[in-house]
């Protein structure tokens, strides 16, 4: 009896602690490959949207409010813009979006959706260079709108039937100039 | 009268064809040969014969006594000799022994029968005694025999009042309508027996406003009666169903699987009340009963007063003058809860109301093909007892008899109102038949072949 | 020699035979290129999980054999993610929790219980290659079916025209549940079909 | 970073862990042929999930995530639910018999319920804290309850239809399922 | 001695009650059919050739899938009940003009296949086959599903406008007044076209002005005049714009016994009751839950699609309790969901939910039920 049990225990460990081990070795051998790659990506998007990037910093966000990660770069002597993670809600849930302003022009340098859960075929379109290239160099000294006949300057075009999303996209961005507005435009 | 009628919740209007007969009055018809007396005629235990093949009885003498509480005398209704005592069919399938009377056509009256015998005081167990002596059932079509009712309650409640069921809500059927117009004295003092026999106060007579004549022979009849009144019915089926009487006229429920008695009430036919009378004041035993003979494919349709024990073939050729036609459907009783027979060799009984005869091009000879049900409902909205019989038709279906025991299968009367108005044609009512005795029989199914594992 | 490969193709199809990973086929076909990702990675632990378990049985007493199993299964779909993770990280994020959940997936245990641990090295490999590639083709017949109503694509090509108007509904969860519906009826069909056949 | 509400309400309808997640399918599809072991199933399923999902935070926030061990959780979380299902039949059988009766042949089908170890890769997978990961806990299992009771009585009742022959049991429940799952689109956007 | 001879066909012996009321099915579907003539008119009126096509397209191809499933099924082919033809002319008649024809088939073959056929025809089906497809057709193509055509609209215009000039002039209410701005103020926001040629529903405008509203400004020129509301004279589904038609039909259908009238009542009584409790908290206009009530399909869902029999309760109680869920959920989604309209959602929910009120909320059978009986 006492020898089975015995016989049984060591069994278990024994696939235990192989199986641990391989799952070790494993980890060790993609966890740098990981790692690198999400550190790439990172910093890619953060490239995308702010091209002129110098050195990121993180600073602090606002608590209670849809913006998750500020950023701001530093180049020369001052900071010559800001990087935001806002998530406002769309049609299905939160939309993660990184926008970039430049600090001196107010001017958007890019917007990234990192993650979104809108319709394919609909809303999800928000991710397309269609939409996302009309936010490119628009000012932010004042809030955009959505339209569905854009024209006017401060007016972006909606994606066609996924007004929600596009109003979600906008408000997030108008957030993060706002923030912006008040804080760093000094 | 009073100005709001009389009514229940739930139940259907049904097209009454009531004027083939409702103004013929009712005519004796002539004894046939020979009379068939099934023993197990009414509700409860057969009678047990007392009469041997080869003997000789009279007009009214006792030839079956009751077995038992539950269970009613009978008597012979001609005179004459014993032929046999044979096995035959009820109308509801149900096989009986069967005195067969051949009758001498003399009608020798039996000695036993004195009228005026019980002149004078009449004590309540009199009365009582009378309801078993002379083989008074229930005529109006359940044949439950009348005397259990006017035994002293068991639980000791007492009974305050005493409903005559004068509403006869069966399509075709005119019998109790007759009986109100030509019987009327005979009905009332029938109802002042039972009041004496329960020690009720209020005797209340029930007419349907579709016997406007009848509401107002009554209703002039009572009106020196301070505690006996006519109520008027809508015409409503099954506005002649006890508990929905009781309710329309006292505004009292009979509890579920209750009887009338738990609310103080009894309920009598109009026929009943009259055989009453005529069993105490004229000692008369039940021999014969007035039933209406109708439908398309009889030659004289109307209301005739009949032998118990007659064959259904001699009631149509003697009475009613033959048939017309080819015959499509026979029918014992209404059309809404009477039974389809396959041919005219069945006896006519206590609680045989009415003989239908319909042609094969009458609606009645045609089978509806049953379909889906669409779940529109009709069928709970008309049930009187307000169950769900497409629910408890699907449990039948799917052979789940606790769920149809859980739906209130056995409060179901079978009064047919589902059935009649489901637009898929299911057979309702059948299914809960079905239902019923697979319960009953404890899952063995009965007769049904359908229903054998 | 091949029988035990083949069975798992048609003859004990994981999915449509035996009715087995119902949830990741319903969760991870809403493109080719998804299902041939889960595919691949079920197919990778239910070879390796065979393999081990097959060589394991004579060591594992039999009191202990679901812990151990589980264990093993468990390691090697750990293994499992963090390789796709590294290596195809677009599949590796469309499939989200499913690939973790191998580990619970019922063909797996199955086929642990069931053949691994009576059958030799070579049967065993062959069951796992076979059940592997049965759920792998199952898994993407269903997308194939979705990506195309869709979105007119197939692995993300355009296979029905500019003019083709995609089925949205299809790559939503109601749109798996229709398509497994009427494959599952068009399995029942045939399976009636032969047995009418046969008697 | 979901609001309380949002969890609940996604979690019970839009959500679904069974209509629109696809955990727990199988036994959804086996085990909704009628209501009694609807409501037995899911009982058995929410008392788990929740036991699951606390004991799986607790793992996670305190053991393995101290020690960079995230990426064992896989190993830890079967381990622990394995432990979990195979102790409580235990104590069930011998403290609360009763109990054990309705619900314990449910017991062993929960250790492969991928609902159970989904919803503790999910708390994971979204940085639940411990009252959020409860919250979300609970409300799956409602969800799951909801969507396994009305489908039973569907069921239930398509027991009276007749179906086509090829549609009988496993199609007709999938196409009733995404029937619900349409339905219950009409939620989405809540606010 | 029977005197009776052998009759030349058989004598029919079946089960009690032997006479019936006559009803069919088949009758039933004709009566709805006939209910729905006057919003089919009042659809061909506003909507013309975009009306006429998508009633088409959907009546044929629901007839034709029913039929055609029923052959491959190998079952008897009964689209002769009417059931399909209904069932296509429901859908037509919640969905936009002008959709295209090849999209009313494929919602037509949703309907018929995926809402009915599968689950074995007429009386079977769990959810509202209408409601099935349009539901998908909405998930599969929201773009088109939700572009609304404007009314041909000039002649009740006409007369509205008459009407209103006639009531300021002769009695220069302020009411009248407002009334009269109003219509001018649709028409021509009409006419300057919201964008392009399609044009928001009523309802939809109403989520914009809600905000107007909050601030407790006028939202008049933002929303159709509620008379044009009522007599159909606005963008949106075919048959749900004109209510007179609706209402003319749905009574019909409550007087010949074919509908339930708790149905209906219960369900507007609590759209509007919820609408008015939220519009009073928020200090709306009172005209806000009359605008709930007119506008979207809820008219001619309370009447014509909650009521369908197989998909609802059969209970009394349960009917009202499956209403009030109706109106609650169209409310809620309505007020606080993602769509601007929700009946359609709604009745399918509560589709869903119909089994399990069947199951149990049940009839107390007449006397009371009796305790412990065996
Ligand atoms: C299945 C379905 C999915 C939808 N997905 C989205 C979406 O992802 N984004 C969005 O803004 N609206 C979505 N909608 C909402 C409708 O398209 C809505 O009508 C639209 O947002 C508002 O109309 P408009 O954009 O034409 O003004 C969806 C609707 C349905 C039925
Ligand atoms: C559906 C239904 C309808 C009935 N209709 C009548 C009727 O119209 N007249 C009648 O006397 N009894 C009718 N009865 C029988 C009564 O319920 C009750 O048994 C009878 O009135 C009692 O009187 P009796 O015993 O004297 O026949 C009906 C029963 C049922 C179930
Ligand atoms: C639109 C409409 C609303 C009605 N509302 C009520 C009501 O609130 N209360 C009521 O008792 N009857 C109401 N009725 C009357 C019913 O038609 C009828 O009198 C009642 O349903 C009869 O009851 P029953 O269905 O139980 O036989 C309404 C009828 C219609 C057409
Ligand atoms: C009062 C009434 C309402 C109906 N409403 C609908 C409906 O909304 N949608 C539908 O597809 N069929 C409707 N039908 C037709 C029929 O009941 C429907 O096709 C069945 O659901 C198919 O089984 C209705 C029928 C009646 C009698
Ligand atoms: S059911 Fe027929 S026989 Fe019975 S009481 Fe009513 S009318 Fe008379
Ligand atoms: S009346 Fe007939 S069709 Fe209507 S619910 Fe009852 S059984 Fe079904
Ligand atoms: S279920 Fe019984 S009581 Fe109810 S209507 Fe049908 S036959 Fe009459
Ligand atoms: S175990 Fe999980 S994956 Fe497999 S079918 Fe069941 S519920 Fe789905
Ligand atoms: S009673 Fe015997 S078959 Fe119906």
């Amino acid at each position: 009896m006492a020898k089975n049990v015995f016989r049984l225990s060591f069994t278990l460990l024994a696939i235990c602690v192989v199986c641990t081990a391989l799952v070790v070795g494993a980890h060790d051998y993609t966890n740098s490959i990981i790692a690198e790659r999400e550190a790439a990506k990172i910093e890619e998007s953060y490239l995308q949207v702010f091209p002129q990037a110098g050195k990121l910093e993180k600073i602090a966000a606002p608590a209670d409010s849809s913006i998750k990660e500020i950023y701001r770069s530093a180049k020369g002597a001052g900071f010559n813009g800001y990087i935001y993670t806002v998530a406002p809600k769309g049609y299905a849930g939160e939309i993660t979006i990184m926008v970039g302003i430049e600090k001196p022009s107010m001017k958007i340098t890019g917007v990234k959706i990192l993650n979104q859960k809108e319709t394919p075929g609909l809303g999800a379109k928000c991710t397309e260079p269609a939409f996302l290239n009309q936010f490119l160099d628009k000012d932010l000294h004042k809030p955009l709108v959505v339209s569905k006949d854009a024209q006017k300057p401060q007016e972006i075009q909606a994606i066609t039937a996924s007004t929600i999303t596009s109003k979600a996209v906008v408000s997030g961005i108008n957030i993060a100039s706002a923030h912006f507005r008040e804080n760093y435009l000094k | 009268m009073f100005s709001r009628k009389a009514t229940f919740k739930g139940g259907t209007h049904i097209p009454a064809e009531k004027n083939l007969t409702n103004s013929l009055p009712i005519i004796r018809m002539e004894a046939p040969e020979f009379v068939y007396l099934p023993l197990a005629m009414h509700i409860g235990a057969p009678a047990r014969p007392v009469v041997a093949a080869g003997e000789k009885v009279k007009l009214g003498q006792l030839v079956a006594a009751a077995q038992g509480f539950v269970s009613s005398n009978i008597h012979a209704s001609v005179s004459g000799m014993v032929t046999r005592i044979e096995k035959r069919y009820l109308p509801n399938g149900s096989l009986s022994d069967c005195i067969v009377i051949k009758n001498d056509g003399l009608d020798t009256m039996a000695e036993e029968i004195t009228p005026g015998k019980n002149h004078g005081e009449i004590k309540a167990e009199t009365i009582r005694q009378l309801l078993l002596d002379k083989g008074i059932v229930g005529m109006g079509g359940a044949s439950f025999p009348t005397h259990v009712k006017y035994a002293p309650q068991k639980d000791g409640s007492t009974i305050d009042t005493v409903i005559i069921n004068g509403i006869e809500c069966e399509p075709f059927i005119t019998a109790d309508h007759r009986i109100l117009l030509e019987e009327a004295e005979n009905v009332i003092s029938g109802l002042k027996y039972f009041l004496l026999a329960s020690s009720a106060k209020k005797g209340i007579i029930a007419i349907e406003d579709n016997k406007p004549d009848a509401i107002e022979h009554l209703t002039r009849l009572t009106r020196d009666e301070p505690n006996i009144s006519v109520v008027v019915c809508k015409e409503k089926y099954p506005q002649g169903s006890e508990k929905h009487l009781i309710y329309a006229v006292t505004g009292r429920t009979v509890p579920d699987k209750g009887l009338p008695s738990a609310v103080g009430v009894i309920v009598d036919n109009a026929t009943t009340a009259m055989q009453t009378a005529l069993a105490v004041e004229k000692d008369l035993p039940c021999y014969e009963r007035v039933l209406t003979v109708s439908g398309d494919a009889v030659n004289k349709p109307g209301n005739y007063l009949v032998r118990i024990g007659s064959l259904y073939g001699d009631v149509v050729e003697k009475a009613a003058g033959g048939i017309t036609g080819d015959i499509g459907k026979i029918l014992c009783g209404g059309p809404m809860m009477g039974f389809a027979v396959g041919s005219l060799q069945y006896s006519v009984i206590k609680g045989t109301t009415g003989l239908l005869l319909f042609s094969q091009n009458s609606p009645l000879a045609h089978f509806l093909a049953e379909e889906t049900c669409v779940r529109c409902g009709r069928c709970l909205e008309v049930c009187p007892m307000f169950l769900e019989p497409t629910v408890i038709a699907k449990a039948v279906k799917r052979r789940k008899w606790m769920d149809a025991a859980a739906s209130d299968i056995a409060s179901c009367i079978e009064c047919g109102c589902c059935s009649y108005n489901c637009p898929s044609h299911i057979p309702l009512v059948q299914y809960i038949r079905m239902g019923k005795q697979f319960i009953m029989t404890g899952g063995s199914g009965g007769c049904n072949p359908l229903f054998k594992n | 020699m091949f029988s035990e490969f083949s069975k798992g193709i048609i003859k004990e199809n994981p999915l449509f035979v035996q009715v087995l990973g119902v949830c990741p086929a319903l969760a991870t076909t809403t493109s080719l290129a998804n299902a041939l990702g889960m595919g691949a990675a079920f197919s990778l632990v239910l070879i390796f999980s065979n393999l081990t378990i097959s060589v394991l049985k004579s060591v594992i007493p039999d009191q202990i054999r679901i812990p151990c199993y589980i264990v093993v299964i468990a390691s090697l779909v750990t293994i499992a993610e963090m390789l796709m993770n590294a290596l195809v990280p677009d599949i590796y994020a469309a499939l989200g929790i499913f690939i973790p959940l191998i580990v619970v997936n019922c063909i797996i245990l199955g086929r642990a219980e069931a053949f691994a641990s009576k059958y030799g090295l070579w049967a065993s490999i062959q069951d796992a290659l076979g059940m592997g590639l049965g759920f792998t083709l199952a898994l993407s017949f269903v997308a194939a079916i979705r990506e195309i109503l869709g979105n007119g694509t197939l692995l993300g090509f355009p296979v029905l025209g500019s003019s083709y108007q995609p089925i949205l509904l299809m790559l939503m969860p109601p749109g798996a549940f229709i398509t497994m519906g009427f494959l599952f009826a068009g399995v029942n069909y045939l399976k009636r079909r032969k047995e009418v056949r046969h008697g | 970073m979901d609001s309380t509400f949002g969890i609940i309400f996604s979690a019970l309808f839009v959500s679904n862990i069974v209509l629109s997640q696809f955990l727990g399918l199988c036994s959804f599809l086996g085990v909704s042929k009628n209501l009694r072991n609807a409501l037995g199933m899911s009982a058995a399923v929410a008392f788990v999930m929740i036991m699951a999902s606390t004991i799986s935070w607790f793992l996670y926030n305190w053991f393995l995530v101290p020690y960079n061990l995230g990426y064992l959780k896989i190993i830890v979380f079967i381990l622990a639910i394995a432990a979990l299902v195979q102790f409580l039949e235990m104590f069930m059988k011998k403290e609360m018999p009763s109990i054990h009766k309705a619900m314990g042949v449910f017991l062993p089908l929960i250790t492969t319920n991928c609902a159970i170890m989904g919803i503790s890769l999910i708390n994971v997978q979204k940085e639940y804290s411990l009252f959020n990961a409860t919250v979300n806990a609970i409300s799956t299992a409602a969800g799951y309850t909801i969507a396994l009771v009305v489908f039973s009585c569907i069921r239930e009742r398509l027991e009276d239809s007749k179906l086509p022959a090829s549609m009988e049991n496993l199609p007709i429940a999938l196409i009733t399922a995404s029937c619900m799952a349409i339905s219950l689109m009409g939620l989405a956007g809540m606010h | 001695m029977d005197p009776i001879k052998t009759p030349a066909r058989l004598i029919l012996v079946s089960s009690s009650p032997h006479i019936h009321c006559g009803s069919t099915v088949s009758a039933a579907m004709r009566d709805v059919l006939l209910a729905l003539v006057p919003v089919i008119l009042s659809a061909v009126w506003f909507f013309r050739l975009d009306a006429i096509t998508v009633i088409l397209a959907c009546c044929l191809s629901a007839v034709f899938f029913e039929a055609l499933c029923q052959k491959v099924m190998g079952c008897a082919i009964t689209v002769k009940d009417g059931s399909a033809l209904l069932t296509g002319l429901l859908l037509a008649l919640c969905l936009p003009p002008g959709l295209s024809p090849v999209l009313a088939v494929f919602g037509s073959f949703c309907a018929i296949v995926i809402g009915k056929q599968v689950f074995g025809g007429l009386g079977n089906n769990i959810f509202n086959p209408a409601h099935i497809g349009r539901a998908i057709l909405l998930a599969s193509m929201p773009q088109q599903m939700t572009t609304w055509l404007p009314p041909v609209h000039s002649f009740i215009d006409n007369i509205t406008n008459a009407v209103g000039s006639i009531n300021s002039v002769t009695s220069a209410t302020k009411a009248a007044h407002a009334l009269n701005t109003a219509v001018n103020a649709t028409t021509s926001a009409t006419k300057a076209g919201i964008d392009g040629v399609s044009s928001a529903t009523p309802l939809a405008m109403l989520r914009m002005s809600e905000s107007l509203w909050q601030k407790g400004q006028s939202a008049a020129d933002q929303l159709p005049n509620l008379w044009q509301l009522v007599l159909g004279n606005i963008p949106g589904s075919l048959g749900e714009t004109c209510v007179p038609a609706i209402l003319l039909g749905g009574l019909f259908l409550i007087w010949r016994g074919h509908v339930d009238w708790r149905i209906p009542f219960y369900y507007l009584l609590t759209v509007f009751l919820i609408t008015g409790i939220y519009g009073y908290f928020r200090g709306y206009s009172p005209l806000f839950p009359l605008y709930h009530l007119f506008g979207g399909g809820l008219m001619i869902g309370a009447f014509f699609m909650a009521t369908d029999w197989v998909t609802s309760p059969l209970t009394k109680r349960g009917r009202i309790i499956y209403a009030i869920g109706l109106g609650i959920l169209t409310a809620l989604i309505r007020l606080r969901g993602g769509y601007v309209e929700g009946v359609c959602y709604s009745i399918l929910i509560m589709n869903m939910l119909t089994p399990l009120i069947d199951r149990y909320i049940r009839n107390t059978p007449f006397g009371g039920r009796a305790q412990k009986n065996g």
